[in-house]
């Protein structure tokens, strides 16, 4: 945790915009997993049990990764 | 039917709030456990309509958005509406490819995509009043 | 000051929607590029706000809670309100450690999170009418 906080300060500011691609990155590998797991589409509150990530939160994470003109995925990088 | 959660949002007519008012349905509608394929229907419906309502409806300028989202036990209806310009032929603006402004580059797919995405839309507008659209979708089963 | 964005919210006090007003208010406030620690502040003094709503003004029954938010150059104000029981003594409320309802094992530090976590907050309320927080972040500059 010491080393995750100096290099918080150390790179400033952590944006939001590059930890929801974090998420979102990891909630597509997820889904393949889960897909080939169960032979069928995951449900969002089966990807948020295994991702330990609210429903509501995976959700928005997810909009980082999908599209060009998000909210999130252009500023701050 | 009675809806057994409800929420209703109003926002700027600014496409950054798109992006906003999609993540807003979706994250709403999750509380029914869909897959994420349901979720992207969803997303993407909702998005043709707050984009309508911004391109057509106030044609970039000011104005309020409305979207309403009821949640049935398999099911959702999400409401869209501005008090912008209307739509003069709803027959008309339902057609396949069948756009008003062919010099914004617009598919005219966007009624088409939502008729695809979702199980029933209905379109209610009135010249000079504005326009709502209704959409509903089932999802799967548990 | 004129926001230069802004949307309003409304919904059912369930639980259920706590977590989707957080990151209702969360998607929102994005659009000014806060940093992970500015955003987690605003998702947790919104938790608490409309986890208190639910709890206190409706008492666990049925009613309607708002949320509004609006976007400046560099800071937001989120308004968070209820039509519920309102609060007898605000002094004592903001107390920390202060808690009407013990037996809920409430923390009682509600309000002392949401003073710590937003540059400033504003509570408003009156017995039989209702409550309404005013609260107000302001963004470390780009
Ligand atoms: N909210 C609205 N207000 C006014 N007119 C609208 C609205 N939504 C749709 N329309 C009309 O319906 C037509 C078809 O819409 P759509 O299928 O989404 O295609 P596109 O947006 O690409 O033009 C639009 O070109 C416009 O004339
Ligand atoms: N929306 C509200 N409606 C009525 N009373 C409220 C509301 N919000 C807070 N209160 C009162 O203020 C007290 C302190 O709130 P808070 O600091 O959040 O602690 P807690 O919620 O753990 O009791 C509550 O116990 C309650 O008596
Ligand atoms: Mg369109
Ligand atoms: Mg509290």
């Amino acid at each position: 945790i010491g080393e995750i906080k100096r290099f918080i300060r150390d790179d400033g500011i952590i944006k939001v915009s590059r930890s929801l691609k974090e998420i979102s990155n990891k909630a597509r590998v997820t889904k393949e997993i889960m897909s080939k797991e169960l032979g069928r589409e995951p449900s969002i509150s089966e990807m948020s049990i295994r991702l330990n990530i609210p429903a509501e939160e995976l959700v928005m994470a997810m909009e980082a990764g999908c599209s060009p003109e998000s909210l999130y995925s252009t500023v701050g990088e | 039917m009675q809806p057994i959660n409800e929420m209703k949002l109003e926002f700027l007519s600014r496409s950054s709030n798109e992006a906003f008012a999609r993540v807003a349905a979706a994250a709403f509608v999750s509380q029914l456990d869909p897959t994420l394929e349901e979720l992207a229907d969803i997303k993407t419906s909702v998005s043709e309509a707050v984009t309508n309502c911004i391109i057509h409806g106030y044609e970039n300028g000011d104005g309020y958005i409305k979207m309403s989202c009821m949640l049935y036990e398999n099911s959702a209806e999400i409401t869209v509406s501005d008090q912008g310009r209307g739509i003069d032929d709803i027959e008309m603006a339902r057609q396949p490819l069948y756009t008003s402004k062919p010099e914004l580059e617009r598919s005219g797919m966007g009624f088409t995509v939502m008729e695809t995405f979702m199980d029933e839309i209905k379109i209610i507008s009135e010249p000079g009043m504005g326009t709502t659209i209704k959409m509903f979708k089932r999802f799967s089963p548990k």
